[in-house]
């Protein structure tokens, strides 16, 4: 067997285990975000999905795009934007709710969840 | 069935449950997630074009606008009688519709008579001129003047947009001036 | 391996959709849409390499971008233009 | 009919709930938003017409020199480019078309908009 084939092997079984575990992190934080009693464990769940299942699977696709340099540009772009961003838009929801009364200790919202639908 | 098949159900449960909403708030969220789906399936049919423009101007300012609007009217809908007669129309007009789409091509057929006529020519000009969008050719190009009177639709609206809550006729009433800019500081 | 990871981005898709329309509160409904905002990039950036054709990942800048944006412009209303509506004595 | 053609039941599904919403609701915004999921239906009446099985984008890849490629029908796409955006368009217009009627009436619910006229009237 030539380095080139065993090198392909390589790449193909670190992108395969790259993206499962991508794919595995974003079902897991949506089961999360299904099933957390309160809203701020929601968001918890929630930021799983956000930070490691895109990394992952980003990594996965880098790995697969056969060193094309464009895009792997964009991969890298999208990626550093999804990190910066995602954690700013939870933490900018946490803290509107936070201000509009969402209580933390007890499970139970207070006015503002009482009247929701 | 392929894959946006699924995806079309999920597309058709949102747009059920916008109608069954009745805080206009969340009808809006999910407007959003129904955009941001909608875009997500033309991306997987292989309208690039369709949802990058989708993307600029259907999911974001749509779901935007839509919010402004919210903010200076009221965001609850009142609960009014259920009516029959919509739903018999609806589902009359449904009937008829698929009624009339037996004897259209099945999905993805290549055999389809729209696709042997003018869009070869098109692909093969594109080639001939180097620009590799197609899209982007037929658009600027071969139908510039089409492009020129959407231009123009735009230009219409938005001066519709700005008389109507920008124009004289509130400038003339001086106590009514200090509402308006209490919500455009939200607006903005 | 690009179709096994879509079924697990669509399954988390779905399950986003669920918590939208479930709700209960509002800000549950912008949590689901911003999750489901990222699924969506992540989909189109994983079926530009099914299709064979990466130069689609332009396609997810603007996803992610326009999501960024959309999810700050509904906190903004939801934080100063009072537009939550599940909160009695709000000014309308 | 077969379900092969599931692509037209479900942009006449859409469609319908589109009709729906905007000829049911009494509310203004929200039948916005019916035209908004009407015009969606429509578009996606088009592009999925424009699939063609085994096809890709029309973007020509830099490393094709012959015609071999197989492109799905770049037509669809164009018209619906220009649908959508004159769409946004009336949508602006349609919202601050309600903005204004709630400022002169106080309310954006269509009936009582039509009690408030005819008690003007009568």
């Amino acid at each position: 067997m030539d380095p080139a084939a065993i090198l392909a092997l390589v790449i193909d079984a670190l992108s395969w285990a790259f993206l499962m575990g991508g794919a595995f992190f974003c079902v897991v934080s949506a089961v999360g975000m299904l099933r957390m009693p309160d809203f701020y464990t929601r968001c918890h769940a929630a930021g799983l999905g956000d930070t490691m299942g895109v990394a992952l699977i980003f990594i996965g696709l880098g790995l697969q795009a056969d060193g094309d340099l464009m895009v792997l540009i964009k991969l890298a772009f999208t990626w550093a934007f999804i990190w910066i961003t995602g954690p700013i838009a939870t933490h900018a929801l946490v803290k509107a709710a936070y201000a509009r009364g969402f209580a933390i200790e007890d499970n139970t919202p207070t006015a503002g969840a009482a009247h929701a639908d | 069935m392929p894959i946006e098949a699924l995806l079309f159900v999920l597309l058709v449960v949102l747009a059920l449950a916008i109608a069954h909403m009745r805080d206009l708030f969340a009808a809006a969220m999910l407007f959003s997630i129904f955009s941001l789906l909608s875009a997500g399936m033309f991306t997987l049919m292989d309208a690039v074009d369709v949802a990058f423009t989708e993307a600029a101007v259907g999911a974001g300012i749509s779901t935007v606008l839509i919010l402004g609007t919210l903010a200076l009217t009221s965001n609850e809908e009142r609960n009014g009688p259920f009516r029959l007669t919509p739903l018999l129309v609806c589902l009359g007009l449904g009937a008829t519709l698929i009624y009339g789409t037996r004897d259209l091509p099945v999905y993805g057929d290549p055999g389809a008579v729209v696709h042997h006529h003018v869009a070869p020519e098109y692909i093969e000009g594109s080639h001939n001129i180097h620009i590799p969008n197609v899209v982007t050719t037929v658009l600027a190009s071969y139908r510039g003047y089409d492009t020129f009177g959407e231009t123009t639709v735009v230009f219409t609206a938005g001066l519709g947009v700005l008389l109507l809550l920008g124009g004289a006729a509130r400038r003339r009433d001086p106590e009514e001036e200090a509402a308006p800019q209490a919500t455009s500081e939200v607006t903005s | 391996m690009f179709a096994v990871c879509m079924v697990g981005l669509l399954i988390t898709m779905v399950l986003a959709m669920v918590r939208a329309i479930a709700g209960p509160t509002v800000f549950d409904r912008i949590l689901a849409a911003n999750a489901f905002g990222t699924q969506t990039v992540l989909m189109i950036a994983v079926s530009g390499f099914l299709a064979g054709r990466p130069e689609w990942l332009d396609l997810a800048l603007v996803y992610a971008l326009m999501n960024f944006i959309g999810v700050i412009a509904v906190l903004k209303f939801v934080r100063f233009g009072n537009l939550a509506s599940d909160q009695p004595g709000r000014p309308t | 009919m077969s379900l092969d053609q599931w692509h037209h039941i479900g942009s006449i599904a859409l469609l319908c709930t589109g009709l729906y919403i905007v000829i049911s609701r009494d509310n203004l915004v929200k039948k916005m938003m019916g035209l908004n999921i009407f015009q969606v239906a429509v578009i996606f009446f088009y592009v999925t017409m424009g699939k063609v099985t085994g096809g890709t984008a029309p973007i020509i890849p830099a490393d094709a020199h012959g015609h071999e490629v197989l492109y799905s029908n770049p037509i669809p796409h164009v018209l619906m480019l220009t649908a959508i955006v004159v769409g946004v368009a009336t949508t602006a217009l349609g919202l601050s078309l309600i903005v204004r009627i709630q400022e002169a009436y106080g309310t954006a619910e269509e009936d009582e908009i039509v009690r408030l006229d005819l008690e003007e009237i009568g």
